[in-house]
């Protein structure tokens, strides 16, 4: 390393990354709908939407709201299920020189359990991020996500069908998240990433109906930063595995925020769609920032605020 | 390929009430810029509104790029005050566009209100071929500021519907579908209602047709799923398709209009 | 009422309000500071800052941050006791011509009972606001609004200490809110309230230290009214007694969706700093959008979005 | 008593790099403002940034309120882009100003860096005394512009201190303070530690003293306790007040300086 220059490189738990940016799953498609903005050979990592056994069509329209400083969603996990995923997506990401993170949800343990050796026999996916906390679809999604034990469980069915690494998402719909954190740790989790969307709703005042089809969706964007690095602060203090922190990351301020809170890593979901060239230009800040400061290796953000 | 760009502000100027024509001055874009295409536009640098704002190119000359947009929220509130000289930070041009080569076929350029304005980028397309236009509008002023005046001054020939009969007919332009000829190939843009008549009618004439459809966007990319439309998949089946990414624009056959 | 005229009054769990307008502890003060810009005789009711048995200093400062489209606080229930509330300004409260809504907090159950005999003795009160999920404490407070059982023994335990009535003020930090509801209904609550704030902090990054010296806040505004209103539409229809909602509410089309959404009357909090009149240009747009769509009595509106 | 405003801009100009001076129409608020009071300005209509920005007021003449801003985050940014005609939603007068009858004592008005913007208003309503004036700012330009310029208008004695030597002595404000006659009374206002100084030094003479605080507000009238310093009671316990509502400005006295 030439002198001045700062080490961006994070371990998530043993997921080398080049720098700490990655992206949301959902919000960054397969990983070319924002290419032509910001190469994901720059990215510490990719996070592509959410996976699950069977194609999905997701929830009927309209799935969005703009909301102040923020967006309500409700796709509802469309996705094309693991088999087009593999036949293809996953060709065109292996040629991507990043890490690709599977996002992945089911209906059941077993489908979790499917989908992850699915993933692992394929090749090509550096990590897999297991979706337990997504308050879009019926069955599955959030309630593995508020209970310790079926969170523990999915978790463990997950670990023991791979060998990558385990990254279990968290949901921020609970009393208390360091409590599932501890449970999804204890059942081999790698790491953790937080914080999935935040339940909420929008009302048409003309209509007077709710403005999602689906009625409740989940916030994103900056109106939930402040929550989302509260429970990063938290996490990251109460579990010993690395954190993934995600939430209304905008700029590299955002993202150093996160860090200094206990995240290993960063994602920028929402972001993406205000500047898709977020991304880079958060590898970029938080490296001047760094050198600003007179820090070398920007691991030495972690948690730097706890005291 | 579409680009984020900090395209300046070359004029800004309200064409009748609450309605804008907006001109960047942006050589690359306007180069890379397709009819039916449109631009991805953050009104604010601020967290609220969040969201960009998709507005369809209406116009493109000797580098510059217009759009015309219609005042109704905050977004196009905060457009509005733009002026002369600011940089703008708009992503673009998106999403797949008219089919601009009507082969041997009478192109028939059909408008609703604001709906007109990305079939002017068409006609421009269409320059040198013998073009209708049936367009429809709250009055005949708004039909002009809409795109109308601008397809007049390309020697489209207009036929015209307004709700007050000001200009052409009284009612709605899709009572005038009747005079598109059986070889005719629409190009339609619109209010969802009028699309759907626009495509009904031709789909059951045997007339080919394409769509421009809207839908509140989340990326604009393609890559969030917000912006779906029901279409048809190749067997028949009904599938959502994006908005932003396999449209605006569709092959009325594609949709599925049940 | 004449021809055209909109009957606006609501019943709160046993109070007559004139409209269903009233604003939000913490943020009114005691009734006076924001008298220059909208006379609470025009308001349905007005709640007044937290009150606990004994003299509070509050937090350290600092207290405040902004976020993007919300702020968070950490006052910490700075109140100045119930003793000089009742010498100095209940007076001042018994000459405005509106409904007093007193606020109360405790360590211990016993507070919260001593506060509301004293507050029933006291008279000129309207009714009690029940305060169980103040973010900011670190005794009572938000431990009381998470877990349900200790939720009803404090309603209770306010209950059967006076007459008024018991308005219970819920957490949003809890994985289902209904649960609380339910028990503090079954324990004897004329309404709840809600959202208080959604616990979140800041980080700053120069200092590299937490913005608020209480580290966690509470967020309020715009940014948590997505949050809010699912939150009633959750609440409102799991529960028989009337939803007072409240959170980020600033325009009359705010204050309609929270009614649509199932609320008998809302609140404006974060809403007067941000416009001091705002509280009474709401119960304007109210009126005007029930004359515009033909609504004789704005109880029509409760809970309208529901199918 | 305060009130809120639409407040029409007559000028908004940049006196110095990232130094504006904003000029509001307001007969109403001319007539209620007192020397040391501030307005509470709602930067954007839009959430974001949602809270008001307390300003000092400035100058008060002929129906004109004046401010003077440094641009420091988004609020202010915003704030410098508003032009001539707009109109501005301002709360005010607010707070508890300076007593600006000295009796007996020689007014000496001590300001730092923009903390000398509020000393032109005290200024305009100590005309035709002997008025002492030490001033600190980065240098020369930014002193004058801060308010300097105006105080000197008005006949006030000045007596300067610049990071850069380039007007005055070089140094801190805190060091003339040696020139504060005995029977003087010190009115201060600018950042923090030459608050801190100039009090400490009164105090330690004997010098009587008021001092304009600051401190983020949420609410500006004194309702959300989120703005607290710490004073002390008639007691002499340390005790919180409310800087927008029992302040900005303090006696020496009353503010507990540990
Ligand atoms: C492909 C496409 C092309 C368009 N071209 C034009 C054009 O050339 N001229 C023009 O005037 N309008 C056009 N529109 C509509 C334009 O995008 C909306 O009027 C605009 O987004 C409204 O923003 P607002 O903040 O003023 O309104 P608000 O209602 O306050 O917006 C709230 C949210 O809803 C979204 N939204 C509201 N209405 C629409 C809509 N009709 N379509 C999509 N999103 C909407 C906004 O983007 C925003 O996220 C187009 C829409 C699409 C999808
Ligand atoms: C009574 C009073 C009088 C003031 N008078 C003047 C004046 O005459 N001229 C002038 O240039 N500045 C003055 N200030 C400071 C001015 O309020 C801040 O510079 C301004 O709020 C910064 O806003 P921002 O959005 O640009 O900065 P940001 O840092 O982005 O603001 C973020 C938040 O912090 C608050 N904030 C940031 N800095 C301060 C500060 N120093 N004081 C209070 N709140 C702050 C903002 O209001 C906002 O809520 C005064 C402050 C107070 C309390
Ligand atoms: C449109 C959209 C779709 C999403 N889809 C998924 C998904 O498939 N799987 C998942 O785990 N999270 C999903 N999320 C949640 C994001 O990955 C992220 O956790 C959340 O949006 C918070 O980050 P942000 O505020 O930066 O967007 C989605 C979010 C959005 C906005
Ligand atoms: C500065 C501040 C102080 C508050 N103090 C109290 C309080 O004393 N008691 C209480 O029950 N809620 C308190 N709250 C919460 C509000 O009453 C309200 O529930 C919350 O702010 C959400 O509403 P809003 O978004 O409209 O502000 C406070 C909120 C703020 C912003
Ligand atoms: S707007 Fe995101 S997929 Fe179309
Ligand atoms: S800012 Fe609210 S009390 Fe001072």
């Amino acid at each position: 390393m030439k002198s001045g220059e700062v080490n961006l490189s994070v371990n998530l738990g043993g997921l080398e990354l080049r720098n700490p940016v990655t992206t949301c799953s959902g919000t960054y498609g397969f990983g070319e709908e924002y290419a032509p903005y910001a190469d994901p050979a720059q990215l510490g990592a990719i996070a592509v939407k959410g996976l699950t056994r069977e194609v999905r069509q997701g929830n009927p329209m309209p799935r969005l709201a703009e909301t102040p400083s923020g967006m309500l969603n409700s796709i509802g996990l469309q996705n094309p299920g693991i088999d087009e995923f593999e036949a293809r997506y996953l060709p065109e990401l292996r040629k991507l020189d990043t890490k690709v993170l599977a996002n992945i949800a089911g209906n059941s343990v077993e489908d979790y359990a499917y989908v992850s050796s699915r993933l692992e026999e394929a090749g090509g996916i550096a990590g897999i991020e297991v979706n337990i906390s997504c308050p879009n679809v019926k069955h599955g999604g959030i309630q593995f996500g508020t209970d310790p034990k079926m969170a523990a469980q999915v978790t463990r069915a997950v670990r023991e069908n791979t060998m990558l690494p385990v990254i279990v998402k968290l949901s921020p719909n609970v009393t208390d998240i360091t409590e599932i954190a501890r449970a999804v740790v204890d059942a081999g989790a790698d790491a953790v990433s937080l914080i999935n969307t935040i339940l909420g709703m929008a009302i048409d005042i003309r209509s007077r109906r709710p403005v999602l089809a689906n009625i409740l969706g989940g916030l994103s964007g900056p109106a939930v930063k402040p929550v989302a690095l509260r429970m990063v602060w938290q996490v990251s203090q109460a579990v010993k595995v690395p954190v993934l922190g995600m939430g209304g990351i905008l700029t590299a301020t955002d993202a150093i925020e996160f860090m200094l809170a206990g995240a290993t890593a960063v994602a920028v979901g929402t972001g993406n769609f205000v500047n898709p060239r977020a991304p880079l230009e958060i590898v970029a800040g938080i490296e001047e920032y760094c050198r600003a400061n007179g820090i070398r290796e920007v691991k030495e953000l972690i948690g730097a605020a706890w005291l | 390929m579409a680009e984020l760009f900090q395209a300046r502000v070359l004029r800004n100027s309200e064409v009748c009430p609450g309605i804008f024509n907006l001109v960047l001055e942006e050589v690359r874009l306007a180069a890379l810029a397709q009819p039916g295409q449109f631009l991805n536009i953050r009104v604010s640098a601020a967290n609220s509104p969040l969201l960009r704002r998709p507005l369809s190119i209406h116009w493109v000359e000797e580098g510059r790029v217009e759009i015309l947009f219609q005042v109704v929220g905050q977004g196009t509130e905060i457009l509005a005050r733009v002026r002369t000289g600011e940089m703008l930070d708009v992503q673009g041009p998106l999403g797949r566009g008219f089919d601009p080569d009507p082969g041997d076929r009478t192109p028939v350029l059909v408008g609703g209100g604001i709906g007109i304005a990305p079939l002017g980028f068409l006609a421009q397309h269409l320059e040198g071929r013998k073009v209708l236009a049936l367009l429809g509008a709250r009055n005949r002023e708004v039909l002009g500021c809409s795109g109308g005046t601008r397809l007049d001054g390309l020697g489209v020939a207009i036929r015209a519907a307004t709700d007050d009969g000001s200009l052409g007919q009284q009612g709605l332009v899709t009572e005038l579908l009747s005079e598109v000829p059986a070889n005719g190939l629409i190009y339609a843009c619109g209010p969802g209602p009028m699309l759907r008549a626009v495509a009904r009618y031709a789909l059951e004439k045997g007339i080919r047709c394409q769509v421009s459809l809207e839908e509140h966007m989340g990326c604009g990319v393609g890559a969030c799923l917000g912006c779906m439309c029901r279409g048809l998949s190749a067997a028949g089946e009904s599938v959502y398709k994006r908005v932003c990414a396999d449209g605006p624009v569709f092959d009325a056959r594609e949709v599925d209009w049940r």
